[in-house]
C-alpha cells in the first residue's frame, strides 16, 4: 500500500493526515453493495441471537452454580469436537479460493472451492451425528437444564451448518448454470460471508459448551 | 430514629402542599376511606416511598407548568407573532433548558433513589420476628418461624417494630405487596426471598398479589394485622394450639361431617386427624377477614356457598364442589366459624 | 411556502422518456399483478391499513376490558376471556399495531423522503408485509377459537409453561412472535439498506430528513433486539413442546432468564414503538412552524442515544424481583439519564414553535396533543427509573397509566398526525378539517380521562391486570371515570377513521404540497407516480423543497443519469455522503414473496398443531421458493465477465 | 484534494471517526455489561469474590476502564469535531458536513456515556455489592 522505503516515516505521515480534517473526512465503509449490506445486517442480527444464546448458557451456568455440568453428568469430550473444529474451520478456505477464482473468471474453481466446502460441511456434520448418538446415552435434552443447553446450541448451530449447505449447493447449482463472471459474483461473495459466520460462531461454541466447563 | 416524632406529626395533621396535591390528584388522599393507598403510609418503608412520591410530584408539576406555559405561549403568541425571535439563540435554548436543567434535576433525584433505595434493603434494627409467606395459586399461606401452625390470607405482626418475612412460592410468581406498609417484593420459582414490615400503627392493612399470576389473580389478596407487642403475642401462642373443641352439639355434628368429608385430604384442622396440606388451613378459620383471599366476606352464607360450590364464586380454583348434604351444611358452617 | 405543483417546479424530462418510466414501472391492473406489486407506496399503504384493522380489534378488547371494570365484582368477561382479552390488547397493540404501522409509514415515505424509486429489496418488501398479515391472523385467529394467549404480553414463566397453562394459549404467542419476527427483521434490514444505499446524490449524512434517521436508528434497534426476544420465545417453545428445562427451576433453569432475555427485547422495543412516532412529530411540527427544526444536530443525537441507552436500562423492569441493589444501581443511572436525549428532543420541538410561526391545522393539533401527553408519560417514565418508587408502582394501574401515556400519547398521537399530514400525499385527497378537529378533541380528552385516574388508582393500591376488584376500596369512581374516557376515546378513533373514508369518497384532490413541506416527498404528485420522480433530484440542503438549487435539479436539462428511463432503474449512492455510484435495474412484480409467506405460515401451523410432517414439507416449499426467487439471471459469459 | 491521502490514513481517519462517534457508548455497554453480570451472578451464587480477586475491585475496575475509554473517545471526538468544520475545507462541503455532525453527535453521547459510567461509579460507592 504505501510506500516501502521509509516505512516508519510514511506511517507518521499517514498518522497526521489522518487525523487532520481530510482524513476525518473519508467514508469508510464505502461503495459496498446492497447485497454486501442486506448479508451483513443479516448475520450482525444472526450473530445477536447467538450471543444472546451464549449469554443464556453463562447465566444459566452460574446461578446453577457448581457442580458443572450437573447431576453427574461427565465434562465434554474434547476429541471428537476438536477434530470437528478441524473438519469445519478450514472450510473456509475453499470459499474463499472459490470467490478468488471467480473473480480472475475461472469458473472450474468456483465450482472446484465450492465442492470441498461441501464435503467439509457434510463430513462435520456427520461427525455431530456421531457425538450426539454417543452422547444421547448418557443424557438428552429433557435430562435437565443442561442437556437442554448442550443440545440446543449445538443443533441450533447444526441447522446454520445446513442452511449454509444449502446455499453453497444452490450456488454450485447456479455457477453449473453460467451466471457469475469477474464481474458478477455478488451472491459467491455473500454466500461466503454466511459460511465464514457459521464457522466463527463454532469456535465461540467450542469455547463456550466444550472448554469452558473445563475452566 | 431522629425522623420518627416529625414523622407521626406530619401523619397527624396533612400540609398544606400535600392537600393541594392530593386535591390535584382528584382524591381525598387522607379520607380515601378503606383505600389500601400508597399515600397513606402506615409503615415504615411506604412512609419513605410516598415522600419521596411527593417530592417528585411536586418537581413533575414545576416541570409540567414551565413546558405548558412556553406550550400555550408559543400558541397564543407565534400564531400571528409581530417580531422576530431570531436574535436570540434558539439552540442554546434548547441546550439549556433540555439537557443542562434537567441533568441537575436528574442528578439530584437519582442520588435520594439510591439514598431510599439503601434504606429499604434492611430495618434500623434486626427484626425478632420471622414471617414465612408462601406464595400459591391463589392464597397466601403463612407460617411463623419456629412455631407449629399455620394461617392463611392473614398476616399478623407487632406494631412498632420491624418483621423480617421471607417469601417463597409453590407455583408460577407472585409478588408480596401491602401498599401502606412496604414496597413490593416477588416470589420467584426456585430462590427465596426476604423483605421486611415495619407499622407504625395498629391497624388492618391490605395486601394483594401484584404479580400477574393466572387465572384468579385478581383474588389473591390478604390482611397484614399489625397489634401491639403482648396482644401478637397471644395471638401467636395461640397459633400453635390445637383448634378449640366444639362447645355445642350443632357444632360437635359439623365437626363430625369434617372429618368423614373430603375436606380432610386437603385441610388441616389443628388436632384433629384433619391433616392435608393441599389447601389452608383451617384451624382459625373462623377469625377470617374473608374467604378465598379476598373472594367474598367470611360469615355463614358465603361460607356456605364457598363449601356447596367454590367454582362459582372463585372459579378455577384448587377446590372442587363438595357432595355435602343440605341438612348437614348448617352444622358444618357452625362448626367451621367456632374455629377461632 | 405556497403550494405549488410539480409542473411548476418544472419536473419532467421529455414526453418519451415519461412514456418510458411509466411502461417500465406501471403494473397492470390486473388481480396477479395485485398480490404481485412491489411498489412500496402499495405495500406501505396495505401495513398501514391492516395496521389499523388489528387496532381497531385491540381497541375493542380494550372497551370490553373497561365495560368490565366499570364497576366492582362484575360479570361482563369471566377471568378467562379477561385474560385472553388483556393479553391479546397488549400483545397487539405493541407488536401488530404500533411497529407494523410505523413501518407502514416508513415504507410510503422512506424512498419518497430520500429521492429514489423503491426500497432496496423490493421483493423482500413485500414478503415482509405477507408474513406480518399472515401473522396477525394467525394470532387473531385464536380468540374466537378461545386459545388466546393469555400469560400477559411479557408471558412470565412458570406460569406460561405447559404444567401451569396447557393448551394452545402460549403456542400461539411463542410461535405467532417468531414468525411476525421474520417480517420485522426482513423490514428493518430493508430499511437500513435502502437508506444507506438509495439516497439521492447530495443527500449526505447531515441532510437525512428526522423522520428516515428515526427509521433507521429504529431499525438498528430491531435487529439487535428481536434476536433476543426470539430466542426467549424459542426457549419458552421448546420447555412446552418438546420438555426442555430452560426455565424450570427444579431441573436447573432459572425463571428469571426468561425476565431478562424478555426486557433486553422489551425495553429498546418500548423505543422501538416511540421512536419512529417522535420522527413523525420532528417531520410535521416544523413544517407548521414555517421553519426548519431547531438544533437539528442535537435531535439526531437524541435519536442515535436512545436507540443505544435504551439496551442498557432492561433491568428496571425486575426491580422487584430482588436482584443486589448494587445492579439496580446501574440500570437505574442509565434509565436516569436516558431522560436526556428525550428532554432535548422536547425543547427542540418547543423551541421550533417558539421561534416559528405557527399555522394551527389538524395534523398540528396531534403535534401538540403528543406533547401534553408525552411530557406527563415521561415525568412518571422518571420515577420508574428510581427503584425506590418503582417498587411501591410497578404492576400496578400506575404503570398501566405511565405506559399509555408514552405509547398512546407517544406513538398514537404522532400516528394520527401522521395519518393526516399525509394523507393527501397517500391518497391524492383532502380531508375535512372540521370532522378532524372534532376528532382530535374527543381523542384528547377522552385519552386523559381514560389513563389519568389510572395514577391515582394505582397510587391507592390497585393492581393491574385484575379482572375484577371489590368495592370500597377507593377505585370504584376512578375505574367509572376510566370507562367513560374509554367510550369517549372510541368515538374521537372512529371520527378519525370516518374523516379518512370520508376524504377518499368525497375529498377535494390534494395539491402536491398541500402544506408547504420541506423534505422532498412534497416535491412529487399526490399520489406519487409508481416511479415516484421522473428525475431523481439532487439535494444540495437539508430542506431541499424549500431550496431553489434542489428545485431547478429536477427542471429542465437534468441529466440522464438521474431520469434513468431505460428499464427499471434508479440510483445507488455512496453510504453516507452520497455521492453518485451506478444505476441499477429494480426488479418486477411477482408472486414468489407471496408464495413463501404462505409457506410459512404452513409451516407455523404446522408447528402449532404438532402436525411436523407437514411443517417440514412446507419448509422446503420456502426453501425452494427462495431460491428460485434469488437465482442469478441468465446472462451471457461476457456480461457476466468471463474472458475465456 | 489539497492533501495526498494514502489508502491506509483514510481508512485510520475514517476509522477514528467512528471511534470518536461510538466508542463512550460501547464502553459504555461494556460497563453495563460486565458490571451488572459481575455483580449479579457472583451475589447469587454467594460469592463476594470472584476467583479470590474481591468483589468491589473488579466493580471498580468494570467502572474505572470503561471510563477511561469513554474519555479517550471524547478527546478523539473534540479533536474531531474542532478540526472538521463545515467551511474549513477543501470545497467538499457535503463530506466536511456529514463528518461535522458525526463529531457533534459523538460529542455528546461519550458525555452522556461518561455520566452514565460515573453514575455506576457512584452507586458501586454508596451501596455494598451484594445488598438485596
Amino acid at each position: 500500500m504505501s510506500g516501502r522505503p521509509d516505512r516508519l516515516g510514511t506511517t507518521a505521515g499517514d498518522l497526521r493526515t489522518a487525523t487532520g480534517p481530510v482524513g476525518l473526512v473519508t467514508e469508510e465503509p464505502v461503495g459496498r453493495s446492497t447485497a454486501w449490506w442486506g448479508m451483513t445486517l443479516f448475520i450482525t442480527t444472526e450473530g445477536t441471537l447467538f450471543a444472546a444464546l451464549f449469554g443464556s448458557y453463562f447465566y444459566l451456568r452460574f446461578q446453577h452454580g457448581a457442580p458443572w455440568p450437573p447431576d453427574g453428568i461427565a465434562e465434554p469430550e474434547l476429541l471428537l469436537p476438536l477434530i470437528m473444529t478441524a473438519v469445519l474451520v478450514p472450510s473456509s478456505l475453499p470459499v474463499l479460493w472459490a470467490e478468488a477464482g471467480i473473480r480472475r473468471g475461472r469458473r472450474w474453481q468456483l465450482r472446484a472451492g465450492l465442492l470441498g466446502t461441501l464435503v467439509m460441511g457434510g463430513t462435520f456434520l456427520g461427525l455431530q451425528g456421531i457425538e450426539y448418538s454417543e452422547i444421547l446415552r448418557e443424557y438428552t435434552f429433557t435430562t435437565n437444564v443442561y442437556g437442554s443447553l448442550f443440545y440446543a446450541i449445538t443443533t441450533f448451530h447444526g441447522a446454520h451448518v445446513t442452511v449454509g449447505l444449502l446455499m453453497v449447493c444452490w450456488l454450485l447449482a447456479a455457477s453449473l448454470h453460467g451466471s457469475f463472471g469477474t464481474r458478477r459474483h455478488e451472491r459467491v461473495r455473500v454466500v461466503g460471508y454466511y459460511w465464514h459466520f457459521v464457522d466463527a460462531v463454532w469456535v465461540a461454541i467450542l469455547f463456550t459448551v466444550y472448554l469452558s466447563p473445563r475452566l | 430514629m431522629a425522623g420518627r416524632g416529625p414523622q407521626i406529626r406530619r401523619r397527624r395533621s396533612v400540609p398544606i402542599p400535600r392537600a393541594v396535591g392530593c386535591g390535584l390528584l382528584l382524591l381525598l388522599c387522607g379520607c380515601a376511606g378503606g383505600a389500601p393507598s400508597t399515600l397513606d403510609p402506615g409503615g415504615v418503608g411506604a412512609r419513605r416511598v410516598a415522600d419521596f412520591w411527593w417530592l417528585l410530584f411536586w418537581i413533575s408539576v414545576a416541570v409540567f407548568v414551565e413546558v405548558m406555559a412556553l406550550l400555550v405561549w408559543a400558541l397564543v403568541f407565534r400564531r400571528h407573532p409581530r417580531r422576530r425571535l431570531d436574535r436570540s439563540d434558539p439552540v442554546r435554548f434548547v441546550v439549556v433548558a433540555g439537557a443542562g436543567l434537567p441533568f441537575v434535576v436528574l442528578l439530584a433525584v437519582y442520588g435520594l433513589g439510591l439514598r431510599d433505595l439503601a434504606a429499604l434493603a434492611q430495618p434500623e434494627t434486626p427484626p425478632a420476628v420471622t414471617v414465612e409467606v408462601t406464595g400459591h395459586k391463589w392464597w397466601w399461606e403463612v407460617r411463623y418461624a419456629g412455631v407449629d401452625g399455620a394461617t392463611a390470607n392473614e398476616i399478623r405482626i407487632p406494631v412498632g417494630e420491624p418483621v423480617r418475612v421471607r417469601l417463597r412460592t409453590a407455583d408460577v410468581l407472585h409478588s408480596f405487596w401491602v401498599p401502606q406498609l412496604m414496597p413490593k417484593t416477588d416470589l420467584i420459582a426456585g430462590k427465596i426471598r426476604e423483605t421486611w414490615l415495619h407499622a407504625e400503627r395498629p391497624g388492618e392493612y391490605r395486601g394483594q398479589c401484584a404479580e400477574y399470576c393466572g387465572l384468579q389473580h385478581a383474588h389473591m389478596a390478604f390482611l397484614v394485622v399489625a397489634r401491639p407487642r403482648a396482644e401478637f403475642d397471644a395471638w401467636l401462642a395461640r397459633l400453635a394450639e390445637p383448634a378449640p373443641a366444639p362447645d355445642s352439639d350443632a357444632e360437635r355434628r359439623g365437626r363430625q361431617a369434617f372429618l368423614q368429608s373430603a375436606c380432610v385430604a386437603c385441610h388441616t384442622v389443628r388436632g384433629t386427624s384433619a391433616t392435608g396440606t393441599v389447601g389452608p388451613d383451617l384451624s382459625m378459620l373462623g377469625a377470617r377477614w374473608s374467604l378465598g383471599a379476598g373472594a367474598v366476606p367470611n360469615d355463614g352464607g358465603h361460607l356456605g356457598g364457598w363449601i356447596a360450590n367454590s367454582q362459582t364464586v372463585k372459579p378455577g380454583n384448587a377446590m372442587p364442589p363438595q357432595p355435602v348434604d343440605a341438612a348437614a351444611l348448617p352444622d358444618l358452617i357452625a362448626y367451621l366459624e367456632s374455629l377461632r | 411556502m405556497s403550494s405549488s405543483t410539480a409542473a411548476e417546479r418544472g419536473t419532467g424530462p421529455d414526453p418519451a422518456a415519461m412514456a418510458a418510466l411509466d411502461s417500465h414501472w406501471a403494473a397492470a391492473p390486473t388481480l396477479r399483478n395485485w398480490f404481485a406489486t412491489v411498489d412500496h407506496k402499495r405495500i406501505g399503504r396495505r401495513y398501514l391499513v391492516t395496521a389499523a384493522l388489528f387496532f381497531g380489534f385491540a381497541g375493542a378488547s380494550a372497551l370490553a376490558m373497561r365495560t368490565q371494570l366499570a364497576g366492582p365484582e362484575a360479570g361482563v368477561l369471566s377471568a378467562r376471556e379477561y385474560n385472553q382479552l388483556f393479553t391479546m390488547h397488549g400483545t397487539a397493540m405493541i407488536f401488530l399495531f404500533s411497529t407494523p404501522m410505523l413501518f407502514g409509514f416508513g415504507n410510503f415515505l422512506v424512498p419518497l423522503m430520500i429521492g429514489t424509486r423503491d426500497m432496496a429489496f423490493p421483493r423482500l418488501n413485500a414478503f415482509g408485509y405477507w408474513v406480518f398479515l399472515f401473522a396477525g391472523l394467525f394470532m387473531w385467529a385464536s380468540v374466537p377459537a378461545g386459545a388466546a394467549p393469555n400469560g400477559g404480553w411479557f408471558a412470565y414463566v412458570p406460569l406460561t409453561d405447559e404444567r401451569h397453562t396447557p393448551g394452545l394459549h402460549l403456542d400461539v404467542y411463542t410461535l405467532g412472535l417468531l414468525f411476525l419476527g421474520i417480517s420485522t427483521t426482513a423490514g428493518a434490514i430493508n430499511f437500513i439498506v435502502t437508506a444507506l444505499k438509495l439516497r439521492a446524490p447530495g443527500m449526505s449524512l447531515n441532510r437525512v430528513p428526522i423522520f428516515v434517521w428515526a427509521i433507521v436508528a429504529t431499525a438498528f434497534m430491531v435487529l439487535f433486539a428481536l434476536p433476543v426476544l426470539n430466542l426467549d420465545n424459542a426457549l419458552l417453545f421448546l420447555d412446552r413442546r418438546f420438555d426442555t428445562r430452560f426455565f424450570e427451576p427444579e431441573r436447573g433453569g432459572n425463571v428469571l432468564l426468561w425476565q431478562h432475555l424478555f426486557w433486553i427485547f422489551g425495553h429498546p422495543d418500548v423505543y422501538i414503538i416511540v421512536m419512529p412516532a417522535l420522527g413523525i412529530v420532528s417531520a410535521v411540527l416544523p413544517v407548521f412552524c414555517r421553519r426548519g427544526i431547531v438544533g437539528y444536530p442535537l435531535v439526531v443525537f437524541s435519536i442515535v442515544a436512545i436507540a443505544i441507552i435504551s439496551f442498557g436500562v432492561w433491568v428496571h423492569h425486575m426491580f422487584a424481583t430482588g436482584l443486589p441493589q448494587l445492579s439496580y444501581g446501574f440500570f437505574s443511572a442509565a434509565s436516569t439519564v436516558i431522560t436526556i436525549p428525550s428532554g432535548l428532543q422536547i425543547f427542540a420541538w418547543l423551541a421550533t414553535m417558539l421561534f416559528g410561526r405557527i399555522v394551527l391545522s389538524v395534523p398540528f393539533l396531534f403535534v401538540v396533543g403528543f406533547l401534553v401527553t408525552f411530557v406527563i408519560g415521561g415525568f412518571t417514565g422518571v420515577m420508574f427509573a428510581l427503584t425506590a418508587f418503582d417498587q411501591q408502582t410497578t404492576d400496578t394501574y400506575f404503570v398501566v397509566a405511565h405506559f399509555h401515556y408514552v405509547l398512546f400519547g407517544g406513538a398514537v398521537f404522532p400516528i394520527l398526525a401522521g395519518i393526516y399530514y399525509w394523507l393527501p400525499k397517500i391518497t391524492g385527497r383532502m380531508f375535512d378539517a372540521r370532522l378532524g378537529r372534532w376528532a382530535f378533541w374527543l381523542v384528547f380528552l377522552g385519552m386523559n380521562l381514560t389513563f389519568f385516574p389510572m395514577h391515582v388508582s394505582g397510587l391507592l393500591g390497585m393492581p393491574r391486570r385484575v379482572y375484577t376488584y371489590s368495592g370500597g376500596l377507593g377505585w370504584d369512581a376512578l375505574n367509572v371515570l376510566a370507562t367513560v374516557g374509554a367510550y369517549v376515546l372510541a368515538v374521537g378513533l372512529l371520527l378519525v377513521a370516518i374523516g379518512v373514508v370520508h376524504a377518499l369518497r368525497r375529498g377535494d384532490p390534494a395539491p402536491d404540497d398541500p402544506w408547504g413541506g420541506d423534505s422532498l416527498e412534497w416535491a412529487t404528485s399526490s399520489p406519487p407516480k409508481p416511479y415516484n420522480f421522473a428525475v431523481i433530484p439532487r439535494v444540495r440542503s437539508l430542506h431541499p423543497v424549500w431550496d431553489p438549487a434542489t428545485a431547478e435539479s429536477t427542471g429542465p436539462g437534468a441529466d440522464e443519469d438521474r431520469i434513468l428511463a431505460e428499464g427499471r432503474r434508479t440510483l445507488f449512492t455512496s453510504e453516507f455522503d452520497g455521492r453518485p455510484e451506478r444505476a441499477v435495474e429494480m426488479p418486477e412484480e411477482t408472486l414468489k414473496p407471496l408464495v413463501a409467506a404462505v409457506g410459512l405460515l404452513v409451516l407455523f401451523l404446522g408447528l402449532l398443531f404438532a402436525w411436523y410432517w407437514i411443517a417440514a414439507g412446507s419448509g422446503a416449499l420456502v426453501a425452494g421458493t427462495l431460491a428460485t426467487w434469488l437465482w442469478p439471471p441468465h446472462r451471457a459469459p461476457e456480461e457476466a465477465g468471463m474472458t475465456t | 484534494m489539497s492533501e495526498r491521502l494514502s489508502p491506509r490514513a483514510a481508512l485510520v481517519g475514517g476509522l477514528l471517526l467512528w471511534f470518536a462517534v461510538l466508542g463512550g457508548v460501547s464502553a459504555w455497554a461494556v460497563h453495563a455489561l460486565a458490571a451488572w453480570s459481575i455483580d449479579e451472578l457472583a451475589c447469587e451464587a454467594g460469592h463476594d469474590n470472584l476467583a479470590g480477586f474481591p468483589l468491589t475491585g473488579a466493580i471498580a475496575l468494570a467502572v474505572l476502564l470503561p471510563a477511561a475509554g469513554a474519555a479517550a473517545a471524547l478527546a478523539a471526538s473534540v479533536l474531531a469535531w474542532r478540526r472538521v468544520r463545515p467551511n474549513h475545507g477543501d470545497g467538499d462541503e457535503r463530506s466536511t458536513g456529514r463528518a461535522h455532525l458525526l463529531a457533534f453527535v459523538g460529542l455528546w453521547l461519550n458525555t452522556l456515556a461518561l455520566a452514565m459510567i460515573a453514575l455506576g461509579g457512584v452507586a458501586a460507592l454508596v451501596l455494598p455489592p451484594c445488598q438485596r
